[in-house]
């Protein structure tokens, strides 16, 4: 890390964050006490995932995707999933789509207890990270791996392993699980909602900076029944509802000439926020009652609008995947077939699934023997990388009075807000490097 | 070892079976074969409609398929995916633990005594003479094996003569089967035509007191010519068969051959015929010890000698190439067991040309090698 | 329990004792570690609890580091004195370095000792010629101490021993001590030297001299290349195969022929070798990749 | 006091040459003595001479800018010594010290050369002598390429 | 106090990071591993950056910008001992799939402004820039091979990673071979364990996360993969995912893809 001041003005400069997936660079620049130019900068190298995904076979995404992340894999495989079957025009049956929701409730609890005790707490208590927090705080970083040992067990059991998972395929899965395999996570996962609603008050006493933005959220619904995971259409706080497949004609990327990075906008709106805080303002009446408690209890309201409080939103979210997983082990009784089959068809599908940090939106064109001629991905990270820059100006220009190294820290903290997966998001940067001839 | 009181001839029915799965399930933990993921395997069995009830088996070189038959018949098929070596030669087993706090070392051997002893249910004839192989290979020894030993002291063998041989089943010519030989405790010969009955016949004192509580009436003229006939039969639709003839010295005279290399092109080295193989007994010792933890254990795991660290010593794989591994393989099966062992290592079971991915079939290839060096190998299959 | 039960019973206890007593290893102290050359020591071992290791020279041991594993090491020590249990250890991979790492007080495990041994004493009434190559002189430094032990049973006794540079060459001052032997002659050659190296350079097959063959019992250990060409030699000049006892190596894990890694085809090298007498293992040596 | 034909015939190269043949070999022989460290001959050198090691020892060495001098083979008693007299540009290949005090018998090539030449019944039976010991050498050479006693190599983490 | 333990840097090139993850999925060991080594550089779990030179230097990710081909060489610089962990990092990783494509097309696919990315040609593994010490396989990694891979290098020994094929491992456990009973086409009997045999248990064919076994017979398996059905393309295809660049599988799945032409 590097700090440096002008003449003039100050630069605080981040060459690597730290705590954040993926390898990003923070930018601000303030002149004569107005900030001039922030930028958060993608150094991860481009990865090309959209360019070689054609011509392959409409049955690969789920595994070919789930590379652009290994702390999100499910989340593209569920919205490769989602996209390919409407494609193709296959539902999957309920029970198919039950243990979609409980695997995807897996890489919740993995992702949320990873982003809170990992990579988010220690700015809050004050260390650069949980192994140094573990020497003070065991308990609680204990907390954090008895929760995220719950999640990868689900992720085991029902995917295979936790990172790329290789159970799932266009149509459902290849072996379903049994029922007294699930039914042995179910005091696991009892334990660790109980940490979870404990990590909601722990997490609530945190100290806040009085931080608040006008962002415009985006999440999905679903039409009926529970908080949005693997399913939905789209709302927003600006009232704006639409399906999946509008997504593209709703929303633009736009290249802004002070950045380097696309950023993702409502058409004729501007930016806008996806994650925690939007799921959570748009569908927390559709909290189970032990989240909506905790929630309560932890002094949230309908809508959660400072995006240091995201950490609260998470720990809620931690006991809503938990509560839900439960609820959905519970009601398993077996499916009458792994997966259905999907026969290719020409055509064009759209799938979007929450993703931990926000929704995911996959988009894919099919020649009719089901090669892939398009492909279009679109996540969490590239959506929120206007807000992010906006919170950086918004909160810097309030706080030009702090030093050097303790606003650089909370610009960090800031950036971790979102639990930012540079990796997911390196296809849609722009990079300032030279053209090399391989 | 010999008794009068053994050789007793019955006949059980449908619930008579059942009722032999009880007696045994109150003693002993009972394996038998089911249906798993598309095949017949052995696996922990209470009931007698968990068996392959009407289905049979398809098996040639490289390929297997259960197929639905037309009768009712539970041991209709060969011989089953996974080998019965597993409930007595385990693919771990921890050998000896030792504690290491810095100060003090001990070590303790690791014989964890099976809660209750195994009853092999409804196995081949191949699967018993690659016991009997197991006790000359892992007992008969200067130094026993002695986990080997203690599951198979209580080891209770019902076996199920084989009356419908696969395509890849060669046992006849290695004499091992289909009627089973000398070492079960009951043997059953299933006969479906007419009355559903098996022919059970008790192999040892064990086996005659466990029969002498079943439910059976006597056996007589009409079911032992009727189970006679069924083996003759079973033997007569043997189509492999492994040219036994001087195949030792074939084997052991020829490293050079080169069959060995045509081999190899085919070979992918993936050590599935010697995993499936219920003789193979090649294992490594591995060693774990936990970060921060004073205890380490040791096991030992199966291995194969198709990996290239099998023959590892420092500095390098002693057998770098496929051919070199495929030949160690087949040249110990067939030809150095017999002079280590005094039998072959080969049973006749046919899981080698069954599961090899390729389909490499080890009885052409035996007469592989009985063509004069230099003479043009055969076509490859498509 | 019926009185076959009983036996049968019996004889299980017998089976498994005989099986853990190969196959579970003793723990054992250094005592002392001293350093040969810069990549081989050779350490002294006592037992933890129990009595000492008696063996036959040729005879290795599965020596082990708890977590680490375990590798087969030829005994170097005097079978006629196995209170001092010794071990030369080449530092050439993962295990042993942490062997040859091991410092006094360290406690190792040991297994065995396990295989054939020299048969030193078939050589009685005759000439023993003792061939090593390299770290091949640990396994046979036990024959030559127990030949000197009894030196009246034997005529000549000769050791041709071959290094790769001065620098190698292992048991330095106790070679100096034999060479100051009248009953014993000597020879030392090396693959590379400096100017200052009084010694032969050359292979070790031309220190071999006159033998008289009917009557030498030649025991041979180093690389499996250089004891081809010593075999080559030795029947050359005349002694007969069955008189040339060669020690193999190959990849020795259980130590008790049940492993099956160090098969050398109808072998086991751990329970029919290490030593083997040449025209066991000649024809088998010729083969690659056996 | 032995005659040069007697000394000759203690070597093992020598032996099974007839009487003539000896007398014309001893023809060309002179023995010579070696204090510790004196060269036979240097690299280089016009070889018109060969050495059979009596009793000490010669080491045949070469230098190399940058790794000294390295020793490259020795002979001990009854040891053969050099065949650049042999082969065309006959001039010596390696240098040659008397390690230990030596005393060697040293034939004079050039001379050889040409009474093998009037003679090629000597001429093949020397030549045949000289085969063996440069065949042994030879093969020496290449075992010791394979630099048996080295450690073996591979990656330890 | 002097820290005498090992010092750990983790670094990443082009990746998921899901190869990191893996050691932080390591819950009931972290700590343990935490206390061993002294954790000098690991951005991803902590702020706090120790300089180097690194005792033990894992890498993830493989080569693809001039950028990363420049820094991977200040990582070995630094670094006692350097390890490749995952498929990315032993063999270019999913991201190699450019290798076998147009780059130049890849960029005008993904990016408005494709003059702006700076990207080589080809993705290559760390191995290809700099001397590996030890190459850790899989995508992602395994847990137990990660954690004998830091415990044997504290231990001062060489890891004990098996280069045995998913076959060996199908045995252990139990699995019915799926392309012998099912017909499924698998990778298994050519590539390397170390996932426990995990996709045919259940019930799908390897596709190769270990990369090819050493001296895999590619040949052979492609054409019994024909007679499963597998068109060549298919067999390209299969080749071409994670270990697409692996010498093994390139060399198999170019020859394929001349065949599909």
């Amino acid at each position: 890390m590097t700090h440096r001041s002008k003449a003039g003005g100050r630069v605080l400069s981040v060459d690597a964050l730290a705590r954040v997936e993926g390898e990003g660079a923070m930018h601000v620049r303030i002149d004569g006490g107005a900030v001039t130019d922030v930028a958060l900068r993608i150094v991860e190298p481009p990865r090309f995932f959209e360019a070689f995904l054609r011509g392959r076979a409409w049955t690969e995404p789920p595994d070919i995707t789930a590379r652009i992340c290994g702390i999100c894999p499910v989340a593209y495989q569920m919205s490769a999933c989602a996209a390919i079957e409407d494609a193709c025009g296959v539902s999957v049956p309920t029970e198919i789509a039950a243990l979609r929701r409980l695997l995807y409730c897996g890489e919740w609890i993995e992702s949320h207890a990873l982003h809170i005790f990992f990579l988010h707490a220690p700015d809050f208590l004050g260390y650069d990270g949980a192994i140094e927090m573990a020497r003070d705080h065991g308990d609680i970083v204990g907390r954090g791996l008895a929760i995220k040992r719950a999640g990868n067990a689900l992720l085991t059991v029902l995917g295979g392993r936790s990172v790329h998972p290789i159970n799932v395929r266009v149509g459902g899965f290849y072996r379903l699980p049994g029922s007294d395999e699930l039914a042995g996570l179910r005091p696991m996962l009892l334990a660790a909602r109980g940490a979870a609603i404990e990590t909601v008050r722990l997490v609530a006493g945190f100290d806040f900076p009085d931080f608040t933005q006008p962002h415009e959220f985006l999440a999905l619904r679903p039409a009926e029944g529970r908080y949005p995971l693997e399913a939905g259409s789209i709302v927003t706080s600006g009232g704006l509802a639409f399906d999946v497949s509008a997504f593209d004609t709703h929303v633009v990327e736009e290249h802004l000439e002070r950045s380097n990075a696309l950023h993702a906008r409502l058409h004729g709106r501007g930016p806008y926020v996806v994650g925690p805080l939007a799921r959570y303002s748009l569908c927390s009446d559709l909290l189970s009652p032990l989240a909506a408690t905790a929630a309560a209890e932890a002094g949230l309201g309908v809508e959660c609008r400072n995006p240091f409080r995201s950490i609260v939103v998470r720990a809620v979210e931690l006991v809503e995947a938990l509560d839900e997983a439960v609820r959905l082990i519970d009601s398993y009784a077996g499916a009458p077939a792994p997966y259905v089959e999907v026969p290719a068809r020409a055509g064009t599908g759209y799938g979007a699934t929450e993703a931990p940090r926000g929704l995911l939106y996959h988009r894919y064109s099919l020649d009719a023997e089901g090669r892939i001629l398009d492909a279009k991905i679109v996540p969490p990270t590239s959506q929120n990388q206007a807000s992010m820059e906006a919170d950086l100006r918004a909160f810097v220009q309030a706080r030009l009075d702090l030093d050097d190294d303790e606003l650089t820290r909370q610009c960090e903290m800031a950036i971790r807000n979102y639990d930012p997966c540079i990796s997911c998001a390196t296809h849609f940067l722009d990079l300032t490097l030279e053209r090399t001839a391989g | 070892m010999p008794n009068q009181s053994t050789g007793t001839e019955a006949v059980l029915d449908l619930p008579g079976l059942q009722a032999l799965v009880d007696a045994l399930a109150a003693t002993h933990t009972v394996i038998g074969p089911q249906v798993s993921d598309g095949a017949i395997v052995l696996g922990p069995l209470a009931r007698v409609d968990q068996l392959p009830v009407g289905m049979g088996d398809d098996q040639d070189a490289g390929s297997y398929r259960l197929r639905e038959r037309t009768d009712r018949a539970v041991f209709g098929y060969a011989a089953s995916a996974v080998p019965a070596k597993r409930w007595v030669f385990p693919p771990r087993e921890p050998m000896s633990r030792t504690h290491d706090d810095g100060t003090t070392v001990s070590v303790e051997p690791v014989l964890a005594r099976p809660q209750r002893p195994v009853a092999l249910f409804g196995v081949r004839s191949c699967d018993l003479a690659a016991l009997a192989v197991h006790d000359r290979a892992l007992l008969a020894r200067p130094v026993p094996d002695p986990w080997y030993a203690q599951r198979r002291a209580g080891l209770f063998i019902v076996v199920a003569a084989c009356t419908t041989p696969a395509r890849s089943c060669f046992c006849v010519s290695m004499g091992t089967g289909p009627a089973p030989g000398a070492g079960f405790d009951l043997s059953l010969t299933e006969l479906v035509e007419g009355e559903h009955r098996f022919l059970v016949t008790s192999g040892s004192p064990a086996g005659e007191q466990l029969l002498a509580r079943l439910p059976t009436r006597a056996a007589d003229t009409v079911d032992r010519s009727a189970a006679d006939a069924a083996l003759r039969q079973a033997a007569e639709s043997m189509t492999r068969a492994m040219p036994t003839d001087g195949l030792a010295a074939l084997l052991l005279g020829q490293p050079e051959h080169p069959a060995w290399a045509e081999v190899a092109q085919r070979c992918l080295a993936c050590g599935n015929c010697t995993l499936a193989c219920p003789t193979c007994f090649c294992t490594s010792i591995v060693e774990t010890a936990e970060l921060g933890s004073p205890v380490s254990e040791r096991a030992r795991v199966w291995d194969s000698c198709f990996t290239a660290d099998f023959s590892h010593m420092h500095g390098g794989s002693v057998r770098t190439g496929i051919s070199a591994r495929y030949r160690q393989w087949m040249t110990h099966k067939l030809g150095a067991w017999v002079e280590q062992f005094g039998v072959s290592g080969c049973v006749g079971c046919g899981r080698c040309i069954t599961w090899c991915p390729v389909g490499i079939d080890i009885t052409e290839q035996a007469r592989a090698l009985a063509r004069p060096a230099g003479q043009e190998p055969r076509e490859r299959k498509p | 329990m019926s009185e076959s039960a009983q036996e049968a019973s019996a004889d299980l206890d017998a089976l498994v004792a005989t099986g853990l007593a190969g196959l579970v290893p003793r723990p054992f102290r250094v005592d002392r570690s001293r350093r040969e050359t810069a990549d081989t020591v050779t350490l002294t071992l006592a037992p933890v609890t129990g009595g000492s290791l008696e063996f036959a020279a040729g005879q290795f041991t599965m020596l082990g580091v708890p977590g680490v594993g375990e590798v087969p090491i030829s005994i170097s020590g005097d079978p006629t004195w196995p209170d001092a249990l010794q071990h030369t250890v080449r530092d050439v991979g993962g295990v042993s370095h942490a062997i040859a790492s091991a410092r006094a007080g360290d406690v190792l495990t040991v297994r065995g000792p396990f295989g054939t041994g020299w048969g030193v004493g078939d050589g009685e009434g005759g000439d023993v010629l003792i061939v090593a190559g390299g770290i091949g002189l640990a396994p046979l430094r036990p024959a030559l101490l127990e030949l000197l032990a009894h030196r009246h049973r034997y005529r000549t006794v000769t050791l041709l021993y071959g290094a790769r540079t001065p620098q190698d060459i292992l048991f330095a001052e106790e070679l100096a001590g034999w060479r100051g032997r009248f009953d014993l002659e000597v020879e030392l050659s090396v693959d590379y030297a400096p100017p200052s190296w009084r010694g032969r350079v050359g292979l070790v097959t031309a220190l071999i001299a006159s033998v008289a063959p009917e009557q030498t019992l030649a025991l041979v250990c180093g690389p499996e290349v250089m004891m081809r060409f010593v075999t080559t030699e030795l029947l050359h000049r005349g002694v007969p195969a069955g008189q040339i006892r060669l020690s193999m190596e190959r990849a020795m894990s259980c130590g008790v022929g049940l492993c099956g890694h160090c098969q050398l085809r109808e072998l086991f090298v751990c329970l029919d070798g290490p030593v083997f007498r040449a025209d066991r293992v000649l024809g088998l040596m010729a083969v690659e990749e056996l | 006091m032995r005659t040069m034909a007697e000394t000759l015939a203690d070597y093992p190269f020598f032996a099974g040459l007839d009487d003539e043949a000896m007398a014309l070999v001893a023809g060309c022989a002179t023995n010579v003595h070696l204090a510790a460290d004196e060269f036979l001959f240097r690299e280089g050198e016009p070889a018109e001479r060969f050495f059979l090691v009596r009793q000490g020892r010669v080491a045949l060495e070469l230098h190399a800018p940058g790794q000294g001098r390295v020793v490259l083979d020795t002979a001990d008693d009854g040891d053969v010594v050099g065949w650049s007299w042999l082969v065309p540009p006959y001039r010596w290949f390696t240098d040659a010290r008397a390690v230990v005090p030596t005393s060697a018998t040293a034939i004079d090539g050039a001379c050889l050369r040409g009474k093998c030449d009037q003679d090629p019944v000597l001429g093949y039976q020397l030549l045949q002598r000289v085969a063996v010991v440069m065949y042994a050498r030879l093969q020496a050479a290449r075992v010791r390429m394979l630099d048996l006693y080295a450690a073996p190599g591979g990656s330890r983490v | 106090m002097v820290d005498h333990r090992a010092s750990l840097a983790v670094f990443k090139l082009a990746s998921c990071d899901g190869c990191q993850l893996t050691l932080l999925n390591c819950e009931d060991e972290l700590l343990a591993v935490a206390g061993k080594v002294r954790i000098a550089y690991f951005p991803e779990a902590t702020r706090g950056v120790l300089r180097g030179p690194y005792d033990v230097a894992l890498v993830e990710g493989s080569v693809t910008t001039p950028a990363d081909a420049e820094r991977i060489g200040e990582i070995r610089a630094q670094s006692r001992t350097l390890v490749s962990i995952g498929a990315c990092a032993t063999s270019g990783g999913i991201q190699a799939l450019r290798n076998v494509g147009d780059v130049e097309e890849f960029r005008s696919i993904v990016y408005a402004h494709p003059g702006y990315i700076a990207t080589l040609a080809h993705s290559t593994p760390v191995a290809q820039h700099v001397a590996v010490d030890f190459e850790l396989r899989g995508c992602p990694v395994d847990k137990g091979q990660l954690l004998e891979l830091l415990t044997s290098l504290l231990a001062g020994r060489h890891p004990r990673i098996s280069t045995a094929s998913v076959c060996v491992e199908c045995k252990l456990r139990g699995t019915v071979c799926l392309p012998v009973s099912r017909g499924v086409a698998c990778l298994g009997p050519v590539t390397q364990s170390g996932c426990s045999g995990l996709c045919p248990a259940y019930g799908r064919g390897c596709y190769g996360c270990f990369g090819p076994v050493p001296g895999a017979n590619l040949a052979s398996l492609a054409h019994q993969l024909a007679v499963l059905g597998l068109r060549p393309e298919d067999i390209t295809r299969l080749l071409r995912t994670v270990n697409t660049a692996a010498p093994e599988f390139a060399a198999e799945s170019a020859r394929q893809e001349m065949m599909s032409r």
